[in-house]
């Protein structure tokens, strides 16, 4: 896994690469988590264009940064997914939570 | 049922070896006729197996093994997935949706197992280590559609 | 020399898992950082051996069983094939270029085996199977080109 | 492995896709040996644009087709080669017996 982060206002727009499960799990949580840390976003977007697999350890740190945001009010969005990754969100039940959008850009303005 | 082949895998219970695990038994299934979905659901279900018997059965512990055994009939792969860990107290909880014994898990991944794998079943008990079978069969999908009507 | 990781693969001795064996081994061989060169490298080699064990060791009997060892250190991996079959009578005439037993092959197994592999070396003696050992290491290419300086 | 045969002209040309290797090695060597059969064609082209594996169970039969078609006089081409695979035949000294070209309309233009 690769994993591209870049804040654009007060939004963290985050873009793996690869595949989210176990074996990359800890380093994919703590880096958004170091990043989160620096307080300078209050809104999350997963980009997961390049995500080609996820399973439940992938998830788990998915959901994890979602708690973390919408507890302190700031909103999490997830963009671009490929089929086979879309199926395993949706019946995680983690798309009925998060708001899906086509694109990075639909999903910012939807920000504001 | 006609076995046309066999394979077994047995691996170190790092975290690495989850995609090692789910790209083997993909590559040993793509001699069916399964589709590129199917694939990527029998890989989903390996991760959850593998993946659990390296946190939950092996407490994380890096020098154990994990075994995967896998049979190809002319129309379906079955997997058992074993491991020597500390086993499951109680199966039926374990199965329940959402329950997990590791408060940073989301308790899904049998939910995983179950929806896209057939046959599914746990063979389990403390301190005897967890054995997890299950198939899938080509054409569910138009199996599952005829019978829709 | 340390260890970071182990498998081991078992597979029924027919054609179809020649393809089966050189993905699992290139997969389980990609946790390191090798070139794409040097993983067809190793795959050529890997599916020499299993293609010998299947052909020559069982006589393209197809319900015998091939082996792999893999071990993965901090730079190199390490691989041993092998079979229960018939063994090789005489091992140096076996190695040579163009040798074959099989009118119809063309002897380049071990050819290619020892040009793709480093610590090539053969086990075995008749009635008793054959073990092929090989590793290959990351950044033998500039290790070769420094040392043609 | 896809097999794809063409006769132009008098010359055969073969277009496999996927991996060459013991697997296949049989239904390779047999199919092209069919159509060799029936005549029509005098020289060979491989067209190896879509092969990205080839070990020495696969090199057989691409020499002992060789062997067949310049026995009758006939010329065998081999054309677009991926660079692992042509790493294959180079060990092997095929490319020293079988003329390599860039492309299948350079080989034909060669034939005549
Ligand atoms: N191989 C195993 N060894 C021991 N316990 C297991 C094993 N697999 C599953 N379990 C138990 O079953 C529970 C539910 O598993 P699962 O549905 O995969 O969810 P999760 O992995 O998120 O906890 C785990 O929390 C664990 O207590
Ligand atoms: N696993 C094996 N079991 C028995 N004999 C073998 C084995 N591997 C190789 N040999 C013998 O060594 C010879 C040379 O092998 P190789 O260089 O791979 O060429 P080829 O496979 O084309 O014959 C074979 O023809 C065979 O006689």
């Amino acid at each position: 896994m690769l994993l591209d982060v870049e804040i654009k206002k007060d939004t963290l727009v985050v873009r793996p690469s690869g595949e989210l499960d176990l074996g990359v799990a800890d380093r994919f949580r703590r880096t958004l988590d170091e990043t989160l840390d620096r307080g300078q976003a209050r809104n999350l977007v997963f980009n997961m264009a390049r995500v080609s697999f996820v399973d439940s350890s992938g998830l788990g740190v998915l959901l994890g940064r979602y708690k973390r945001i919408s507890k302190n009010g700031g909103k999490v969005f997830i963009v671009s997914l490929q089929p086979q990754v879309r199926k395993v969100l949706d019946l995680s039940g983690l798309l009925r939570i998060m708001c899906e959008f086509h694109s990075e850009n639909e999903a910012l303005e939807k920000i504001g | 049922m006609q076995f046309i082949n066999h394979m077994k895998l047995e691996f170190l219970s790092i975290p690495a070896n989850v995609a090692f695990a789910r790209v083997t038994v993909a590559a040993f299934a793509s001699q069916l006729d399964f589709t590129l979905a199917d694939l990527e659901e029998i890989k989903v279900a390996v991760s959850e197996a593998v993946g659990n018997s390296i946190i939950h059965g092996y407490e994380s512990i890096p020098d154990r093994f994990v075994r995967i055994y896998a049979n190809l009939t002319t129309d379906a792969l079955e997997i058992r997935i074993e491991d020597d860990g500390k086993g499951i107290e109680d199966i039926n909880k374990a199965l329940q949706p959402a329950f997990s014994t590791d408060a940073e898990r989301l308790g899904l991944g049998f939910v995983f197992m179950q929806s896209f794998m057939e046959n599914f079943r746990v063979e389990s008990s403390p301190g005897q280590g967890t054995k997890v079978i299950m198939s899938k069969s080509i054409g569910t999908r138009i199996a599952r559609a005829s019978s829709d009507q």
